[in-house]
């Protein structure tokens, strides 16, 4: 039912890439997604003038680190755009440390705000944003806070949970053992 | 900046905004100059949290992203989940699937315009609005267990089943809404105070509308036929039969409008999912593990597309969880919508995209 | 005349709710507990109201986010004394879902006493009144207290 | 000497003070209920207000560090007083034919604008741009009520006055209805008297003009940073307030006692009054409010502009011609 | 001309709509989630409910000597979701309708299920297994009993055993 929009991507997409650059995947209600890699950051910008060209809208953004506990050094961004029905989703590699990324805003204007987003959360730097600002953090926390935090917690425990449950033991008066370490 | 102008500070504790979101306004008289939108004041970090959550603990968690969508959130989640492992939602589970996302949209469709009559001080009309929606909330208390949290959804199907008891009582509560439904929608449609506070304010052109990439009903209301459950049909929706409402006035006497048609779509779609569900399974006992790789879900929430990315390493954890919700698209325009616009009527243009400031900052 | 005084007043609680970064469950039901005939709580004598510095009942939701911590200390500085707070959902105790997030503080009875504790998530309407009528309870405790160490 | 006892008997007591406090929080309690009842609620005790006041007096009083103390306190004070001598002039039909010399619409004029000042005022002196917009709302708003206000009372004036001129005093206005029968049935002054009962929500702020104290838009105006006994004063002021304009409707349009004489026909007349104010409240106030919703401040003041006031100049026009 | 008219009038008519409560018990169904319920007689310790709750409601520990576990729910940390009352292989946890839930500030630590566990102990050597009480035998043992009550290595060596047995019997009668 989607077919159109599977072929204007198709030839947006071999259009600057050349052919046989974007997959094709479908769910059981026959609904086709588009998956492309980039291997360059640069190439954003010749990738995204013709989608916005055939009229694809810019869904969301998702960065990501290549490995959440920062194991393996590099970040990943997909773009994910609809046409009519059909999804592609456009990753970048940023093996590059700054991670850095061109900003699409001057084609998809409503990318302001997801590129804010990955930028806080992952210390990202936009190249030509018009309004670098932070979005959602509070000043009080570092940036890049998903590359840092997760490490982190990496322990099933938080201080607050510790915290709140020494508290919720401490009040039932139950023998000394229970008060350690969760220990099982 | 002349002296006449001023600053209004509206939030972040404000009465009128159901939840903390802050705006600068500059205001000469009652008029508004320019809007500045903070965010921020509902971000809770739940995308890190999903990330050292396991797949099973994210149904959960994508559930209190909202509690008004709080549906359509753990379904994507799972139809995410499934698309990447291959799982098969039984048929029976799938029409589950839609019947608990239809009777949400039918409380939070009812609530948003209760919310419209509170603002423009008819509190009588909001009574009656949240009365009728009480119906619905008693549907999802007797079929699900709690007025707002389903908690129907899981990875590979549904949990409650509707059977011989529920099946007539949700069916009963709907045909107890159905007149009433109808009979609000023509109060909307006619009273003279709403007409007069809501019809041609928070205008939104069709260009403005595609610019802005909005979706959901302000999109519709604004002339953008879109509704994913006929652009990219997920669950059962191909063999249900209903409209998508559209309009093209674009102000938020017509969003109003076009969310209790939708509401009444809505009571269609949920009567045709109970005549036709075939009996079967609920769920799936035992649930292949999740593969490296990556996937992408989406469905129509009351407020419009939801969007699921998930990428998986092959662990218990997901190693990244994104979701877009409808009003992160949908916030933007309104920097268009309050242009110019009266201090009397900034509630109600920003009510009337149905803000989810807890869905968007997450 | 004073004992009577107290036992009069806490019949006339005024309600005034504080989203601390709640996902919206809570304080739907907060405004329809507060708003709609079938629960009316009006009939109690309670009423909802705008200002901070009118109320008497404060119904606290949410995790208690950082960006909003001040703002929702600020506010509740400004509503006057005696005041009793209600914890409407589990997340103002113990964060609830969001315990651990970088952004939640979690433990809001560290910067404002929980004096009546609503669990649910979210709790029904009729829970939530029964919080309230525990906050009146509590208020009137507090203000027969005060009056005996005046005197 | 008598006289002053007299004028402080009516200012503390009867028919301003206690009596107009009493009757105020009487007529308040009543239109809750019935408001819930249209809502279909229970509503609260009738006796829901006193202890509303109550409660507020055993609350800590709030003065926002950028307020003007002295105005601060002062408003709701001066708002009480000024309301409280204005009930006093009102005359009661078969009851109380009001302080000689003060009766008169000229003064009531002055005197009205007192409660709205009061308002004005705090939201002055509390210095938060919500006080601010309230004010402005509500001067801008008082202009508008004010105008069809003073068209109406000289149509009633010209009505009275006939042949002989204007007759702007209260108690020759309610003698002209005890000998020419009440002028709410005057076909001349049908339109003057609707005027008269828009006036009555325009300003009361309720349903359609609850603009200056809108909850949702300027969460409550002016009363926004007060707390306590201070707006427990707010409160009495407004439901004094409530009893002035209900009874000034009533002396103008329809004061005739139910029975003639003194002894217990004075308490059969009281209740008739208060029973008329009843009646009146139920539709300019509470079926008013739970059938609309609030205008927009522009589209508020056109409503007075262009509705109520053309409606009090009709009967003006119409008085005139056929003295 | 005003719709709401008619509401209005009709709501006059009919009356309050509002429910009795609080001055009568309010109309519970039946399938409404309240707070967990734990029946200790039938957990198998297996965790499965502290691994689905995204709440982290449910924590386990050891004891020191080793003969059991403390169970603990925290009330004030549950979200009421029933995953764990939906996972649970022998129905231990259950979400009652009970929504009587309001305590004061000073009971916010204690408001939780709170119950030690001992682990079973195998019919043969001893050593600790999890719980066999009855009613987990009825419930997940019934196939054969007698095994359910051992410990692994028991168990293994019983199957072993069987196995031999069952190998060993033609052996015998064809020399």
């Amino acid at each position: 039912m989607n077919e159109q929009g599977m072929q204007s991507a198709e030839k947006a997409v071999s259009q600057v890439l050349g052919a046989g650059s974007i997959t094709w995947t479908s769910d059981v209600n026959g609904n086709f997604f588009g998956w492309v890699k980039l291997c360059d950051s640069k190439s954003l910008l010749s990738i995204a003038p013709p989608l916005a060209e055939i009229g694809a809208r810019l869904m969301t953004v998702t960065a990501y680190g290549n490995d959440k506990f920062g194991r393996i050094a590099g970040h990943g961004i997909a773009y994910h755009f609809d046409l009519d029905g059909v999804v592609v989703t456009v990753s970048v590699c940023l093996p590059d440390s700054p991670p850095r990324v061109p900003s699409i805003t001057p084609w998809f204007q409503n990318a302001d705000w997801n590129e804010r987003e990955f930028a806080e959360l992952y210390g990202i730097i936009l190249e030509d944003h018009p309004n670098p600002r932070r979005l959602f953090l509070d000043k009080g926390l570092d940036a890049a806070i998903l590359d840092r935090l997760v490490p982190l917690s990496t322990m099933m425990n938080g201080a607050s949970t510790s915290t709140l449950w020494e508290k919720v033991f401490a009040g039932k008066q139950l023998p000394e053992w229970t008060k350690g370490e969760n220990n099982s | 900046m002349t002296s006449t102008t001023y600053t209004l500070p509206v939030g972040p504790l404000h009465v009128a905004l159901e939840e903390p979101m802050y705006f600068d306004i500059q205001v000469e008289g009652e008029t508004v100059r320019s809007v500045e939108l903070a965010a921020g004041h509902v971000h809770r970090g739940m995308e890190a949290l999903a990330m050292q959550r396991n797949y099973f603990q994210n149904v959960t968690l994508t559930e209190r992203v909202c509690s008004l969508c709080s549906n359509s959130h753990p379904c994507t989640y799972c139809m995410a989940v499934e698309n990447l492992s291959g799982i098969l939602v039984p048929q029976r589970a799938q029409y589950l699937r839609v019947i608990a996302d239809e009777v949400k949209r039918i409380a939070s469709h009812l609530f948003n315009v209760g919310i419209m009559a509170h603002l423009t001080g008819f509190d009588s009309l909001f009574m009656h609005a949240m009365e009728i929606r009480e119906i619905m909330q008693d549907a999802k208390e007797g079929v699900y267990g709690n007025r707002m949290n389903l908690g129907q959804c899981i990875i590979s199907g549904c949990r409650r089943d509707i059977d011989d008891s529920t099946g007539p009582f949700l069916l009963g509560q709907l045909e107890l809404l159905k007149p009433q439904l109808d009979e609000l929608y023509g109060v909307f449609e006619r009273d003279p105070l709403i007409r007069t506070r809501t019809r041609g304010i928070g205008l939104l052109s069709f260009e403005a509308a595609k610019r802005h990439a909005v979706v959901g009903p302000v999109a519709r209301a604004s002339g953008v036929a879109y509704d994913v459950r006929r652009k990219a049909p997920y669950a059962v929706y191909p063999d249900l039969d209903f409209e998508v409402q559209t309009d093209t006035k674009g102000d938020v006497h017509s969003r109003a409008l076009l969310r209790l048609r939708e509401a009444v779509e809505s009571v269609k779609i949920i009567k045709q999912c109970l005549r036709q569900m075939p009996e079967g399974p609920i769920n799936i006992k035992a649930i292949p593990p999740i593969p490296p790789g990556e996937a992408v879900a989406r469905s129509e929430a009351p407020r419009g597309e939801l969007f699921y990315y998930l990428r998986s390493d092959g662990k218990d954890t997901p190693q990244r969880l994104k979701w877009r919700v409808p009003t992160y698209m949908n916030w933007e325009a309104l920097q268009d919508m309050l242009a110019n616009c009266q201090v009397a009527d900034i509630a109600l243009i920003v009510n009337s995209i149905d803000p989810c400031i807890s869905c968007t900052e997450r | 005349m004073l004992q009577f005084l107290s036992k009069l007043a806490p019949r006339s609680p005024w309600i005034y709710r504080i989203n601390a970064g709640s996902c919206n469950g809570c304080d739907v039901e907060m405004a329809t507990t507060a708003l709609i005939p079938r629960y009316d709580v009006e009939r109690l004598g309670c009423k909802y109201c705008g200002s901070p510095r009118h109320a008497d009942v404060v119904l606290i939701s949410g995790p208690l986010t950082l960006r909003v911590r001040d703002k929702v200390l600020r506010v509740y500085n400004e509503i006057p004394h005696p005041k009793v707070t209600v914890a409407v959902g589990v997340c103002p105790v113990s964060g609830g879902c969001f315990r651990d997030g970088y952004s939640v503080g979690a433990d809001i009875d560290h910067y404002i006493p929980l004096d009546v504790i609503v669990p649910g998530c979210p709790p029904r309407p009729q829970a939530i009144m029964e919080g309230v009528l525990k906050a009146v309870e509590v208020w009137r405790a507090r203000l027969e207290e005060g009056i005996c160490s005046h005197s | 000497m008598t006289d002053i006892l007299e004028a402080a008997f009516a200012i503390l007591i009867f028919p301003g003070g206690l009596f107009a406090l009493a009757l105020g929080l009487f007529l308040k309690g009543t239109d809750r209920k019935v408001l819930a009842r249209l809502q279909r609620r229970v509503g609260p005790p009738l006796y829901q207000p006193v202890l509303d006041i109550i409660k507020l007096m055993t609350k800590e009083t709030l003065i926002p560090s950028t307020a003007n103390e002295v105005a601060f306190r002062l408003a709701p004070v001066l708002g009480l007083t000024g309301v409280l001598v204005t009930a006093a002039v009102m005359p009661i039909g078969g009851v109380w034919s009001g302080v000689n010399g003060l009766g008169d619409l000229l003064i009531l004029l002055y005197l009205l604008p007192i409660p709205a000042m009061g308002l004005m005022l705090a939201g002055g002196a509390s210095s938060s741009p919500y006080g601010a917009l309230g004010f402005s709302r509500e001067m801008c708003l008082m202009f508008a009520y004010e105008m069809p206000l003073i068209a109406s009372f000289l149509a009633v004036a010209v009505r009275v006055g006939g042949a002989t001129g204007s007759l702007l005093s209260l108690p020759a206005i309610m003698d002209y209805q005890f000998q020419h029968g009440p002028l709410l049935f005057d076909p001349v002054m049908l339109p003057a008297a609707l005027a008269l009962i828009l006036f009555i929500p325009g300003t009361m702020g309720s349903g359609l003009f609850d603009i200056p104290e809108a909850e949702p838009e300027v969460i409550e105006g002016p009363l926004l940073e007060y707390s306590g006994p201070l707006l427990a004063v707010f409160h009495l002021m407004s439901v004094v307030k409530l009893v002035v304009v209900l009874e000034l409707a009533v002396a103008l349009l329809c004061p005739n006692p139910l029975v003639a004489g003194g002894g217990a026909g004075v308490l059969a007349n009281l209740a008739w009054h208060i029973c008329k104010c009843l009646v009146l409240l139920m539709v300019s106030v509470t079926c008013f409010r739970a059938a609309t919703g609030r205008l927009r401040l522009d589209q508020g003041f056109s409503f007075f502009v262009k509705y109520t006031s053309p409606l009090a100049l009709v009967s003006l026009g119409l008085a005139f011609m056929l003295r | 001309m005003l719709p709401f008219l008619k509401i209005m009038l009709r709501n006059l008519i009919l009356g309050p709509s509002t429910d009795p409560f609080p001055f009568a018990p309010a109309k519970t169904h039946k399938n409404f989630r309240g707070c967990a319920v734990f029946d200790p007689e039938k957990c198998i310790l297996c965790g499965i409910c502290r691994h689905v709750c995204a709440a982290g409601a449910i924590q386990l520990r050891v004891s020191e000597d080793g003969s059991g576990m403390q169970y603990m729910l925290w009330h004030n940390s549950c979200v009421f979701c029933g995953m764990c009352a939906h996972y649970c292989p022998t129905g231990a946890l259950t979400m009652s309708d009970n929504w009587h839930l309001v305590h004061t500030g000073a009971e916010m630590f204690s408001n939780c299920i709170s119950s030690f566990i001992p682990f079973g102990e195998c019919a043969q050597c001893g050593a600790k297994i999890q719980p066999r009480t009855q009613a987990i035998i009825d419930k997940i043992g019934e196939r054969s009993p007698e095994r359910f009550l051992l410990c692994p290595k028991c168990k293994r060596e019983s199957i072993v055993r069987n196995v031999a047995k069952v190998n060993h019997l033609p052996a015998e009668e064809n020399p």
